[in-house]
């Protein structure tokens, strides 16, 4: 099989930032930093699914087939994420033509 | 394409039984119920979802008689209400979806692209029973009383308010949704991995790429429903609150969620009937397909598009506004791709040799449905007139017109014309062509007066309806007692063709393709050797003779 | 035989005439929807034509004459695929402008609308006028005047739709939506239940009625008069004691609503909403979804103590603290 | 995706339907990251309604996060991290050709750390959610300290229990893969040149862990638990 090989050093420099980034995450919970809070959770998580990704599931040293199947992924997930929550948070909006005014009177002869 | 080794010479016919093929390598109920061979499967598949077409389409009759006078002919409001749902259940989840990719994908996709199987036998059988596990679920709410709350499932009339059996139908959809998932994976990278040495992605025949698409969306599309319905499912044994408005759920959130998928999975169902499309035209016009690449990409457009565009189900919901422009243009968009389809399939009959064999009535039927099913969409995509179309028998005639217009007429032309390859005999023609005739006529009998009682405003899921509706209504019932009659015409040639039809020869069109290059039936490892591809799909230049063998 | 023939066309005549092409048009942008329908239907015939005479005279001119014929190759054409990629997106565009133009303009009530309330539940509608009349399943309206219809749902979600207005709203249960619309033809309407809601489903339709003018105000002073909607959510407020915390000075435990309606609320995350509807039943149903900076969350909810007119009649009674303000500021 | 761990039941486990052993891992591998996309679809529909929920009823979520117990969230995100890289060395045990009994060594530290995982779950954070009647549906009790925010307290725990539990349930699934493969180590099917099952298994177990890697922070970190000092 022509699978690379990762060394085991490299597998516990991973595992010993994945704790590492833990702690972090753990403790930033309990200092106020508002809404970056959250964020700043997130980022981390996100940090730490990368190494996963890249370093234990081997994507690092995989084809791009298996990197295309795994954006996508990804991708269609925000998809139903992010239009899910542009209707969520934006259903209260009143509608303000402004532009649209001006087509519709051109569009109908209005005045 | 040519192959290294064509199994027999065309015109040299060997009566079905003399031969070992993957019908008679083995006899008896465990043979079948055990088997990987993903011919048999597929065998398996037909015969369920047959069975489903059936169920289903009782009900549409049912409910058309019913609708012949306006307090309503036959049932009270809560059985039509019934026959309604169990109609969209069983045609959407039950055949719909997996009808041409279970039945025709299943038996084809390893055939054209040079394999002996899909790469996951075992999950393909797998797949089977966890469509007939969940078709069961689903039933048993059929018997147990039924179901009311339309095939939408909406919130909070199916979690809270609907005293009818929707657990177990939901759970029966929720259990069919990984048998889609199993195959869409196994399609994914059998075409992926498994493809004969020489057929590059450009050579494949535009079912599979038709394939390709659909497995996509059954990847990303299905999981979606599943956790959907599991809440569905929670919300109605639990009332902790997901959907529900009263204890402060969101019931159009539902609606976000159901239609990620439930959107994408029109798709599911028009894009391997696209795929037949290009396979029928190109044969019976003897020419290959104009613009292959567009056609192709087409297909992934439509793919990738499909999921953009679920909004436009929930115009009137209170959606926020901005949301539904997006939704909008997003679903104009999808139009294109289709339309270039058809142009493409319009502009392959020119300068062609075209017969007039069953399957391409069939398609031809296909294109001008398809169109006008297709157009028609404009008219919901647009927002202006979607507020008034909504929920009327506008939506119900488009959406007829791509499913049975296009969807069905697809896989019935697609059974037609591998018919010889599944079973090695040929059925009636006449019968055939006058099935596809009767079909054509009875469904715009059927579904055109219910675009006009939808312009007029006569909302869909009306039990009784006032008078003024009639006639169009009588002539929707006409129609649709021809439709039936129509549907039966085929069952009946194609099960005596198993036994009496002429035997059918390898490649009885003269078709192109790998799967006509190995005699019929296959035998179990479908080729004796696996083919080296060398040339372009449809390479129809320099084919003669007559059809049908 | 030629008599039954003549007979049966004539049957079939007579049905056709039976059969009509248009729905009723009876609003101020009915005329609109038909215009751009009309075109939509141009379009759909000149493609469905066009597709089926193209395959009719292909099938015909190069129908097989011999087995053994061979066609030519046509090959491909790059021309040809832009253009039938281009020209339906330049359609396609023109058609979305047109369509979400038009569905802008018909989202917007005018300023001066009258509002009416209405409340869905299976299987009727429940309709409130601001001056306190109550009607079931009927509506009345005059003509030439701008109604704007503020509507939810008691149960499940339902539809307000009136095919001859060309308008269509879901009633959703835990939140508001609206509708305008500005009758334009003295007559009588369908009202239909677009969305499935159930056993009745087909039976919760109503009519509307649009009077003339002094019409309507006749039939408005003919019922049993009581008290408008706004004094019979005074009249709740005081019963529930809101009045208690919501002092109108603002010395109270909540704070004060008089001039609240439609002005922007800072809330204690830091963003601002703007008072309407929605806000003012969130934060009776379930106040905690909307922390204030200067206020405790102590506001019991009183989801299940007040059915969905009741709310109705209470935000009423607020707007009305809110409209009496910004005539005195005007002042 | 048993089948594609099992596909080695055959003694040279080989398929007749592949043309050769690398076409055949690289189809399983592929499967299984097709797999893999739809749970990622299957997890984050959940996740999208649960970031809807929170923004609509955040005081109640908020509440209802500083009440899970951070300290047993932080130890199984280490100790899950941890089975995540014995299972990562098992993979190459095999594929360094070393013993079978490093492998299977190796195989059964995942299965233990995993247990550990499964064990602090049940056995500590839900036990005491029951005792302090926080499971929707066994005796919930809304507390009055939580003022008018208590209504949507539930919901919270509603998606705290749905969400871990579907997590778990993906781990105890893990389990039973983990087990044939060491029934497979143990017999000596694994070597450089055949270890397919192991890695095809590794990449869902490390799917599972980095499902918990966002169930963590959302559930336990973001919910302004600063506000309760040291606790």
């Amino acid at each position: 099989m022509s699978a690379h090989i990762v060394p085991v050093k490299t597998y516990a420099a991973i595992f010993i930032a994945l704790l590492v980034l833990t702690a972090l995450t753990t403790a930033v919970a309990f200092v106020d930093l508002g809404p970056l809070n959250t964020v700043v959770a997130l980022t981390i998580a996100v940090i730490k699914m990368l190494l996963v990704i890249l370093f234990f599931m081997h994507v690092k040293y995989s084809s791009g087939l298996t990197r295309i199947v795994i954006v996508a992924g990804f991708f269609f997930l925000a998809i139903l994420v992010s239009l899910t929550l542009a209707d969520e948070f934006t259903r209260g909006w009143t509608p303000n033509p402004g532009a649209w005014s001006t087509i519709v009177r051109l569009l109908h002869g209005l005045p | 394409m040519s192959t290294t080794v064509i199994a027999e010479p065309p015109g040299h016919e060997v009566p079905a039984g003399s031969r070992v093929n993957y019908l008679n390598a083995n006899y008896g109920v465990k043979s079948w119920l055990f088997t990987t061979d993903h011919k048999r499967i597929a065998l398996l598949y037909l015969g369920s979802i047959t069975l489903m077409f059936f169920v289903g389409g009782f009900f549409a009759v049912m409910m058309r008689l019913h609708l012949i006078e306006p307090q309503g002919a036959l049932v009270a409001p809560e059985t039509y209400n019934k026959l309604f749902t169990m109609h969209g259940v069983i045609m959407v989840f039950f055949f719909l979806v997996p009808s041409i990719p279970a039945t025709l994908g299943n038996f084809l996709v390893p055939m054209m692209i040079g394999a002996r199987d899909l790469a996951f036998p075992r999950l393909n059988l797998l797949s089977w029973y966890i469509y007939i596990i969940g078709a069961a679920f689903t039933l048993y709410a059929v018997i147990s009383g039924g179901v009311d709350t339309g095939w939408t499932f909406y919130t909070p009339y199916s979690s809270t308010f609907s005293h009818t059996s929707v657990i177990p139908t939901a759970l029966g959809v929720f259990i069919t949704g990984f048998s889609s998932i199993l195959t869409g994976l196994n399609f994914v990278v059998t075409i992926h991995k498994m493809r004969a040495p020489g057929l590059t992605w450009f050579r494949l025949p535009l079912f599979i790429w038709a394939m390709y698409a659909t497995s996509i969306i059954f990847i990303l599309g299905t999981p979606v429903i599943a956790i959907t319905l599991f809440l569905l499912f929670l919300e109605r044994v639990m009332h902790i609150g997901i959907f529900d408005p009263a204890i402060g759920g969101d019931p159009i959130l539902f609606q976000h969620l159901f239609w990620f998928y439930s959107h994408p999975a029109v798709y599911i169902m028009i894009l391997p009937g696209m795929g037949v499309m290009s396979e029928l035209i190109t044969c019976f016009s003897r020419k290959r397909i104009f613009g292959y690449s567009f056609v192709a990409f087409s297909s992934l457009a439509i793919a990738i598009i499909s999921f953009l565009v679920w909004g436009h189900h929930m115009f009137v919901t209170g959606q926020s506004i901005y949301a539904g422009l997006i939704f909008s243009v997003l679903s104009f968009l999808v139009a294109i791709p289709s339309a270039v389809k058809v142009f493409n399939w319009t502009a392959t009959l020119y300068k062609g040799s075209i017969s007039y064999d069953a399957p391409m009535l069939y398609a031809l039927g296909f294109i001008g449905l398809f169109t006008m099913g297709g157009l028609t969409g404009l008219f919901l995509a647009s927002l202006a007139t979607d507020v008034h179309l909504n929920g009327t028998y506008f939506i119900v005639a488009h959406f007829h017109y791509i499913m049975v217009g296009g969807a069905v007429m697809a896989y019935l032309g697609g059974i037609h014309f591998w018919w010889p390859k599944i079973t090695g005999r040929l059925y009636p023609d006449g019968w055939a062509r006058f099935a596809a005739l009767v079909i054509f006529v009875g469904f715009n009998l059927t579904f055109f007066p219910q675009f006009m009682l939808g312009y007029l405003g006569m909302p869909r899921r009306y039990a009784v309806y006032p008078s003024e509706f009639q006639v169009l209504n009588v002539m929707s019932s006409a129609g649709a007692s021809i439709l039936g009659i129509g549907y039966l015409i085929p069952l009946i040639y194609l099960l005596w063709s198993i036994r009496y039809g002429p035997v059918a020869g390898p490649n009885p069109w003269r078709a192109k393709g790998l799967e006509w290059q190995t005699p019929s039936p296959p035998p179990t490892e479908n080729f004796e050797e696996i083919p080296i591809v060398t040339e372009d799909a449809y390479d129809y230049a320099g084919v003669t003779g007559a059809g049908r063998g | 035989m030629t008599g039954l023939i003549q007979s049966s066309l004539h049957t079939l005549a007579a049905a056709a005439m039976l059969i009509p092409l248009k729905p009723r048009a009876a609003s101020s942008i009915a005329q609109g929807v038909d215009n751009l329908y009309f075109a939509l239907t141009v379009i759909t015939l000149f493609f469905t034509i066009l597709i089926f005479s193209t395959i009719f005279f292909f099938m015909i001119k190069y129908r097989r004459r011999s087995p053994d014929e061979i066609p030519a190759d046509t090959g491909e054409h790059l021309g040809l695929e832009l253009t039938w990629t281009i020209v339906p997106t330049l359609i396609t565009v023109f058609i979305f402008i047109w369509g979400s133009s038009l569905y802008f303009e018909n989202s917007r009530p005018p300023e001066a609308a009258t509002e009416i309330f209405v409340v869905g539940k299976q299987w009727m509608w429940h309709i409130q006028h601001p001056e306190g009349v109550r009607e079931i399943n009927e509506l009345h309206v005059p003509v030439n005047t701008p109604i704007s219809i503020t509507m939810t749902s008691d149960d499940v979600i339902h539809d307000f739709y009136i095919p001859a207005f060309r308008v269509k709203k879901d009633a959703v249960p835990g939140r508001y939506t609206s509708l305008w619309f500005q009758a334009t033809k003295i007559g009588t309407y369908h009202i239909f239940c677009g969305q499935y809601c159930g056993a009745d489903h087909a039976e919760m339709i109503g009519w509307v009625y649009v009077m003339s003018g002094t019409d309507y105000a006749e039939w408005l002073s003919g019922g049993a008069r009581n008290e408008s909607m706004a004094q019979t959510g005074e009249r709740l407020f005081n019963q529930l004691g809101c009045v208690t915390c919501h002092v109108a000075d603002g010395t109270g435990r909540g704070p004060s609503l008089v001039g609240l309606y439609g002005k922007p609320e800072k809330l204690r995350d830091g963003s601002t909403r703007v008072v309407d509807e929605t806000l003012i039943r969130q934060a009776i149903v379930n106040s905690n979804s909307i922390p204030l900076p200067n206020y405790p969350p102590i506001m019991p909810s009183f989801q299940g103590q007040v059915n969905e007119e009741q709310v109705l009649q209470l935000i009423a009674y607020v707007k009305s603290l809110g409209a009496e303000e910004r005539k005195t500021n005007g002042k | 995706m048993a089948e594609m761990a099992a596909q080695g039941a055959h003694p040279e486990g080989f398929a007749h339907q592949f043309e050769d052993m690398e076409q055949q891992r690289e189809a399983g591998s592929l499967g299984m990251w097709v797999f893999l996309v739809t749970e990622i679809m299957f997890f984050g529909g959940l996740f999208a309604t649960y970031i809807i929920y929170r923004s609509l009823y955040l005081p109640s979520f908020e509440i209802g996060s500083r009440l899970l117990n951070v300290k047993f969230g932080a130890a199984n995100t280490a100790v899950l991290i941890g089975s995540s890289l014995t299972m990562a060395l098992a993979i190459h045990a095999a594929q360094a050709g070393k013993k079978k009994s490093e492998q299977v060594m190796y195989l059964v530290l995942t299965m233990i750390l995993g247990a550990a995982f499964l064990f602090l779950k049940f056995n500590f954070e839900w036990r005491a959610d029951y005792a302090e009647h926080l499971i929707p549906g066994f005796g919930f009790i809304i507390r009055s300290e939580w003022g008018a925010a208590g209504p949507h307290v539930p919901l919270f725990f509603c998606f705290y229990f749905f969400m871990t539990g579907l997590h778990a349930l993906h781990m105890i699934i893990g389990f039973g893969i983990l087990s044939v493969l060491t029934v497979m180590a143990w017999r000596g099917r694994f070597n450089s040149e055949y270890y397919a099952p192991l890695e095809i298994s590794g990449l869902y177990w490390h799917f599972v862990d980095i499902v918990w890697i966002f169930l963590f922070p959302l559930l336990y970190l973001i919910g302004g638990r600063y506000v309760m000092g040291g606790q």
